[in-house]
């Protein structure tokens, strides 16, 4: 029984173009869902219709089996987290938080207890007097947060909310909302463009691009078996590296005119269904090589630190190409550098219906260690 | 007047050479209506003068504005001002007595209705020149009175008679009141007057500047104890100080008789769908009838303007008093004619046939006895005076003791007197 | 990497003070260009009429308001002897009781309605408002009708329900309350225009996040409408009050002051000692005890209120 | 968001009531107007209803002179208090100088003069000034308001200070400030202020009598007075249709200006 | 000459405890300047300092040599990105982004210019006739952005200017800004809470924590020397695994009674000096055994599949340590797994002062391969 059900939602502003277009899915009591697409997809937008802040132009929203189309929001038993927080400019942190217990007449024990844990898992204990204008971003969104986990509603939509926080106190606050939703059993939507929060937060991730839906699923399997080529460029960072693939011979193969494979058994059928086709290969794939043969040999234009891992542009016949490589390497840009690309983590796309034809193989992934 | 007549303070004559004379008046309505028509005919009737009349809201405001630019280019050549500011504009200095001009022009004043040239005059000279003028009378329903069984042609001439009429219409009728006195200082100087009291000590204040109130506490009383007498009867009703009130209730018979300016007159005939009686004001029966003050407004000539301008103003001064164009302001307005001739124009003959009840506002004007207490006082704090006799006739009105309200009144009264003259420095 | 600039020279200093006090210069500056033409406005306007009244009330006036003889404090005293002036007081104090709060409550009550998206929204709030468009002389007149004792509509109501008609404008105990109630229903069209203006420019954030929170109608309404309302509340509150004591044409045109004196209100007895008294000296120095009045109600009301005013 | 069904009904129950109490004294002015005098002054039912009031209003006076008049000072005078008034919040709210708070006390402080007090004075101004019977002095005695800077700081208070940190990091001056962003986002009560501003000197009274002398340049409550008698019973019935021709600019100005009062301009001002 | 200059910069809100508290440092012409610190740390209000939107409380703030403190922002000749945006309600995006040079009176067909390529840059060309309300998180962000860039003023702030991106979009920008800035000659100052962000584009990096500065240095500098344990933990994510060390004898060491590890003559030195000594390791140096013998053997508490690299999360005495490895690595939770950790890549701080003692040893990093 799915607790969360879309069918045919349909949405526009003002009779424009459709910001939304026949978006069906179903959530699961419980579950981690998490929304991704780039900027301006409608993330938001369907958010704020399964809060029922939005009108649905068209479609049927269930929640509970039952049709929730109209039903106000205040009946919809759901806190959010607002992209840009709706904070109430006049109440203080702590009045802020609590708005929603008091106006659901949570007695004033509960409340009190409730706060104090919530402002302390959210380092806000010393702020709660204080007013959002008086906040620093990622304090206002951190008391958007408090205010939307502090009410334990069943279900809850998040939108982007950690995205003004730093590095530590954002890996913190992605294991006390996953512990938060565990305990409570909360079914929770969540927004975010951190691949990290996505890859490891959700139970299954959906990819939205202008207002369609790209794939759904667990989050390994997006990025191991992208459905087509926007979501194999969109999930993983650095982006997935895409070129075009043309066939020389029935053992040969050359991407964007460059670097030249050998053509499997599989390739070669599926190569026959399509005309053209696009492959792509992830940065991490374009590998040094230490442990290697060399492969292929490409020429660096930019190298990047970060500490821990470096990533490299190379100029593949005129578009740049990504490598990562972890560790620091000293590399000079300008200088042809050897690498080892497997054919093997090839992903193989259509090039007209952009769909994936066949995925990179991740099967035989780094050897297992468990003892 | 179009926008190009911006800045008409300064100039005294029209395009086409005619004089232009400046007249402040605080007509409106109907006798706004009557005084332009008269206005239009004068300047038709010649072509050396033009008279521009400007109305300047009520004859307060006008007053307080006239105060405020006399002496300056923005001051009319003539203006209208009410009676009880007589004393204020005499003070002002910043007016020329008419007398200067009837001297000059050796006009003859006497042709004017006696009553009302009275109150104008002044040490035995004129200030200004009468024009509109009306005194109280009474007003009846004729109906009512002949279905409670009082004669209709015999209306109550006293206080007393009007207590018991009031308690015969009461009877028959349970929804109407007996009689109603609007709380109106004016009233209570014509209720004074027409007993033979005098508002103020020095006969009024024309045989010197006033010190007191003039009448005793018996003929101020009277008026009082008048009121409370039907009010415990229940035969008075209360309008407080609100004549349009006054006028609605008894058009809509809700009271039988009430005092009221003359110069209602005609439209109350008109608008009543009964018959409506006028009566002389009535008087305490232990008292003499002496008659009432006049009231209403006269014309005033502003000093410092030039000789022309102001013989202009004078000229049409006189052609008001004309019989003709008296008549037309009678029968227009309701207001008395100054020149008694004007009766005697077919206009008013026919009218006064139509509505003999009209004629009986003039009969009492004719029947008042000159005397200091009908010549009608003079002082400039005569408009307190009648704020401070209002708010004890509504106390009185309202049930409470007539004693108290009675002598709180007097006391400020004689401040007022008292406070009115050091104000001048006298 | 900061050693050049860790100190600071003499020179830097004397500049650093000279940079600031130019600063304020400019800034005195600036805000001077944008006030000037309202000070010398209301200077000629308003401090010079004041000044005048303040100098006025120390002399008695002849009929043209000309000073005549200095008299010091005695007006002012006359005054506080006199239980006419009193009642003035405590008449207008009376008034403002009832009408302030009462406006305050019935406006904030048709803005909140009004500012619902319905359709012909618009006729209503016209409605509403239309007390703004009739002037006080006409709007008097009106009420004059229905508080008439017999014909009066009001009565006639009362009459059908079998109940005592009322001596609206005759009785002091109803004048007062027939004087509240027509200056209530004239103030209500600009206190509600001014409040649905304030509604209308409210975020709309505001109320997504507390329907997401459960908040009810009339929670909404307590913890948000209300106080993010604040400073326009505090606006109108101000501004009733002294326009309360301030009322003056339907008092002319209803009571004149009476019965009895129950709504000679401190404005309305200037206007009498003034305009048909003559007395501008006893009338200055209402003027500025009215003045003074307002003043230390509205100090009052600054020093309490803006606090609770919540600003973006 | 859409209106539940429920709620929409109380809704409109609660306005059509509240619009019919409002506007009954109005709605009588109006029955009024139609009405013979005497049906008037009886208190009866309307025996008949005609329109000869209306032409004898019209008749009486060149109202429609008093109306042009009245426009125009009107307009003027909304104007220059939206120019002034806007000018002075301005100067309360965004910008710090010495003296500041005392400058705004001093200017509510002219809100309790009363206007009685200064009416008398302020006319010896215009008539010293020369300014009887020209527009001037109808209008500039108008133009600085407390009243207006009060509501105008109030609402400009309200605008976020990001705002005009983000005009003041783009270089603009305060005038650019002013005209480009505080204005627009005002817009709300810049236009409660000009019709509050538009109706009270279309209302005014005893100011347009002392300071015309004839009827160049006088307005329409002017006129309107002359309708009414001081000594004589009034014709009601006229007095009415005059004050409902003069009501009707005014009416149709207040829908206008509802109309115009839009909702959420502050929004998106923040994140 | 350096272009700006802040001595002993102090700031306090309502003369509550000091903001900042005596910043001292310099930025020279030309420089992009990253400052980075948790939530709340002052950064913004720094910026602000800067941008004279908020009154310096103590200290001079130069620029160009002069003394600007009391300087009105709109002679400061900058452009600023504010972190909650800041766009204007009434205006179009089109008047959003030329708002400044229409008050700067840039000639009408050099607007038109920059608005037509700063729009496209941005992805904006679609919206320019929006009102800001109309537009989703992201393009609003991108206005800012937009609004900012278009100015070419000399000097730029940016507060977390790319926050609400996703990362296809946020890697185009990150590029784009760079470009931008060496292209104008730009001074930039940009607040940001990406790792990425803050170790690519800067030259160099400030860390603030709680009003104080931490460390100004290069990027690499700052990952690979810490100068306490603080920018330790900050830089780098996952952070820095930090453990305490206990000296069992002279030979070898214990890290939180668990691992141990030999002690080698520089270290011998350093805890002479130093009473109390606490250990770091950065997560990518906890390694599998693929190419090294097996050092330890840890017990897996937590593992996170993030498609392209895998952390794993270790319980070392009851505290959770995190290891970063390339790839994904199909590992169970409660496992004993087996890793390699040399005592190199341990970098040593003083327990009391926090102070670096030792920096791990990045000198022999992965070998260079250019050819
Ligand atoms: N108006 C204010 N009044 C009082 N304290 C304030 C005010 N504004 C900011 N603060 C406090 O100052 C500190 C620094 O704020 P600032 O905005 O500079 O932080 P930040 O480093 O930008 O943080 P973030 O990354 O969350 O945006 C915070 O603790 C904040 O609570
Ligand atoms: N009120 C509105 N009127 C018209 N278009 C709108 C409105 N609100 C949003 N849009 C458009 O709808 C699209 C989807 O917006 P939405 O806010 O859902 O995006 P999003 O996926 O949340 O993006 P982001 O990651 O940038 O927040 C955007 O292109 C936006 O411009
Ligand atoms: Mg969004
Ligand atoms: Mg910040």
């Amino acid at each position: 029984m799915s607790y969360i059900e879309l069918t045919d939602i349909t949405k526009s502003y003002h009779a424009g173009k459709n910001i939304l277009e026949k978006i069906n899915f179903t959530i699961e009591k419980g579950e981690f869902f998490v929304l991704v697409g780039p900027s301006g997809s409608g993330k938001s937008t369907l958010l704020r219709m399964i809060a029922g802040l939005e009108n649905v132009t068209d479609g049927i929203l269930k929640m509970n089996q039952k049709i929730v189309n109209h039903l106000p929001p205040k009946d919809r038993n759901l806190s959010m987290v607002f992209q840009n927080y709706a904070l109430y400019p006049h109440l203080s942190v702590e009045q802020n938080i609590l708005f929603g217990l008091q106006a659901k007449k949570v007695s004033k024990k509960e409340q009190k207890k409730r706060l104090k844990e919530t402002a302390e898992m959210m380092g806000l204990s010393d702020f709660l007097d204080r007013k959002p204008r008086q906040l620093s971003g990622g304090q206002r969104q951190r008391v958007a947060l408090a205010r939307a986990v502090v009410s334990e509603a069943p279900l809850c939509l998040m939108d982007e909310p950690l995205s003004n926080l730093d590095a530590k106190l954002r890996a913190q606050m992605r294991v006390e909302i996953r512990r938060l939703q565990k305990q409570l059993g909360l079914t929770l939507i969540y927004v975010t463009h951190d691949q990290v929060e996505a890859m490891t937060m959700g139970d299954r991730i959906m990819v939205l691009n202008d207002g369609e839906i790209q794939q759904v699923g667990k989050p390994i399997t997006l990025y191991n078996e992208p459905a087509n080529l926007f979501v194999a460029s969109f999930i993983g960072s650095p982006k997935m590296n895409i070129g075009k693939a043309e066939v020389k011979n029935t053992s040969c193969f050359l991407i964007n005119n460059t670097l030249s494979f050998p053509v499997g058994p599989i390739l070669q059928e599926a190569l026959k269904e399509h005309k053209d086709i696009v492959v792509g290969i992830r940065p991490e794939h374009i590998q040094p090589t230490t442990h290697h043969e060399a492969t292929h040999s490409l020429e660096v234009v930019n190298v990047e630190q970060l500490g821990n891992e470096t990533t490299l542009a190379f100029d593949v016949d005129g578009e740049l190409w990504t490598a990562k490589w972890p560790g620091q390497w000293d590399i000079m840009a300008g200088h042809q550098l050897k690498v080892y690309i497997s054919e093997e983590h090839l992903s193989f796309f259509d090039a007209q219906t952009k769909q994936l034809v066949r995925p990179a193989s991740f099967n035989s992934q780094e050897e297992v260690q468990a003892i | 007047g179009s926008k190009n007549a911006e800045g008409s303070d300064q100039e005294t004559k029209t395009e086409d050479g005619k004089q232009i004379v400046t007249f402040w008046h605080a007509m409106s309505g109907a006798s706004q209506e009557a005084l332009d028509r008269i206005v239009a005919s004068y300047n038709e009737s010649q072509d050396e003068v033009e008279v521009r009349a400007e109305f300047q809201g009520t004859y307060d405001e006008a007053l307080t504005k006239f105060h405020s630019v006399a002496g300056t280019d923005s001051a009319p050549t003539m203006i209208q001002v009410f009676e009880i500011g007589t004393m204020s504009m005499v003070n002002s200095g910043h007016i020329d007595p008419i007398q200067k001009f009837i001297d000059e022009d050796g006009y003859d004043m006497g042709h004017l209705e006696e009553n009302i040239v009275n109150y104008y005059k002044i040490d035995n000279q004129f200030y200004s020149m009468p024009f509109n003028s009306s005194t109280p009378v009474m007003f009846f329903n004729k109906d009512a009175f002949e279905e409670a069984g009082l004669d209709p042609e015999s209306p109550p001439q006293t206080y007393e008679e009007v207590e018991e009429a009031s308690k015969a219409i009461v009877e028959s009728n349970p929804d109407m009141k007996g009689f109603a006195l609007q709380a109106y200082g004016w009233l209570f100087e014509q209720l004074l007057a027409s007993q033979g009291a005098l508002l103020l000590n020095e006969n009024n204040g024309r045989s010197g500047t006033a010190t007191e109130i003039g009448f005793t506490e018996e003929q101020g009383k009277s008026i009082f104890e008048w009121v409370e007498r039907m009010n415990e009867d229940g035969t008075f009703a209360n309008y407080g100080i609100n004549g349009d009130n006054m006028l609605a209730g008894f058009l809509a018979e809700d009271v039988s008789m009430f005092l009221q300016s003359s110069a209602n007159s005609r439209d109350l005939i008109d608008n009543a769908p009964f018959e409506v009686g006028v009566a002389f004001l009535p008087h305490p029966e232990n008292t003499e009838w002496e008659g009432v003050v006049i009231g209403g407004a006269s014309l005033w000539m502003s000093a410092g303007k030039e000789e022309a301008e102001q013989n202009a103003a004078w000229d049409f001064m006189k052609y008001l008093q004309s019989p003709e164009i008296q008549a037309q302001w009678h029968t227009d307005t309701g207001y008395f004619a100054i020149n008694p001739a004007a009766y005697e124009e077919d206009l008013v003959v026919e009218m006064h046939e139509e509505n003999p009840q009209l004629k009986v506002t003039v009969e009492q004007l004719q029947a008042t006895k000159p005397s200091y207490a009908t010549q009608g006082a003079l002082m400039d704090m005569i408009p307190e005076e009648r704020k401070i006799i209002e708010i004890a006739l509504e106390t009185v009105f309202n049930g409470e003791d007539v004693d108290k309200a009675y002598s709180a009144a007097m006391e400020q009264l004689n401040r007022a007197i008292e406070t009115a003259n050091k104000a001048r420095g006298e | 990497m900061t050693e050049a600039a860790a100190t600071l020279s003499q020179e830097d200093y004397i500049l650093f003070e000279q940079t600031k006090r130019k600063h304020r210069y400019k800034q005195f500056i600036k805000g001077m260009l944008f006030l000037l033409p309202s000070i010398v406005l209301f200077s000629v306007f308003l401090f010079y009429p004041l000044l005048r009244t303040i100098y006025l009330s120390f002399f008695l006036t002849d009929a043209s308001g000309a000073p005549t003889v200095f008299i010091g404090w005695d007006n002012f005293v006359t005054l506080f002897q006199s239980s006419i002036f009193q009642q003035s007081i405590k008449s207008t104090f009376l008034f403002v009781l009832y009408t302030v709060p009462l406006t305050i409550v019935v406006s904030l009550f048709l803005a909140i309605i009004a500012n619902e998206k319905l359709r012909g929204i618009g006729f209503f709030r016209t409605i509403f408002s239309s007390g703004m468009g009739i002037s006080v002389a006409a709007a008097s007149v009106f009420w004059l009708y229905l508080f008439h004792p017999t014909i009066g509509f009001l009565n006639i109501i009362l009459d059908t329900f079998r109940l005592e008609k009322i001596s609206w404008l005759t009785d002091p105990s109803w004048a007062l309350i027939a004087i509240s109630v027509t200056t209530i229903w004239m103030n209500i069209g600009f206190t509600f225009l001014i409040l649905l203006g304030g509604l209308q420019s409210m975020d709309k954030y505001l109320y997504e996040s507390a329907d997401v929170d459960g908040a009810g109608y009339f929670y909404k309404l307590r913890r948000i409408t209300i106080p993010m309302l604040s400073p326009t509340l505090f606006f109108v509150v101000t501004v009733t009050i002294i326009n309360a004591f301030q009322t003056f044409g339907q008092v002319d045109i209803l009571t004149q002051g009476g019965p009895q004196n129950a709504t000679n209100f401190i404005v309305y007895s200037i206007y009498r000692e003034a305009f048909t008294n003559y007395q501008f000296g006893s009338a200055s120095a209402q003027a500025i005890i009215l003045f003074i009045i307002i003043l230390i109600m509205t100090i009052i009301q600054f020093k309490l209120g803006e606090r609770k005013v919540h600003y973006q | 968001m859409r209106i539940p069904l429920g709620r929409k009904i109380v809704t409109y129950f609660l306005l059509s009531t509240a619009a019919l109490l409002v506007f009954m004294p109005t709605l009588m002015a109006v029955v009024m107007s139609f009405m013979t005098n005497q049906d008037i002054m009886t208190g009866s039912f309307p025996s008949a209803f005609s329109l000869d009031n209306y032409r004898r209003a019209f008749e009486q006076f060149s109202l429609m002179h008093y109306v042009i008049n009245s426009l125009f000072v009107s307009i003027i005078i909304m104007i220059g208090q939206l120019v002034l008034s806007s000018l002075a919040a301005y100067a309360f709210v965004f910008l710090e100088f010495k003296g500041r708070d005392f400058l705004f006390y001093l200017f509510i402080a002219t809100m309790m003069v009363p206007f009685e007090a200064s009416i008398i004075p302020n006319f010896h101004t215009i008539r010293d000034l020369g300014w009887i019977d020209q527009y001037t002095g109808l209008t500039v005695p108008f133009f600085a308001m407390a009243f207006g800077t009060f509501l105008l700081r109030q609402n400009f208070k309200q605008i976020p200070k990001e705002l005009r940190e983000a005009s003041q990091i783009a270089g603009m001056g305060e005038v650019k400030f002013y005209l480009t962003v505080v204005l627009p986002v005002a817009k709300t009560s810049l236009i409660t202020l000009g019709v509050y501003g538009f109706l009270t000197s279309w209302n005014m009274y005893l100011w347009p009598l002392l300071a015309t002398t004839n009827d160049s340049v006088r307005t329409v409550q002017i006129g309107l007075r002359q309708l009414q008698s001081q000594e004589q019973m009034n014709d009601w019935g006229m007095i009415m249709s005059g004050a409902v021709i003069v009501i009707i600019p005014t009416l149709i100005l207040l829908f206008l200006g509802q109309k115009k009062l839009q909702r959420g301009l502050t929004e998106g001002a923040l994140k």
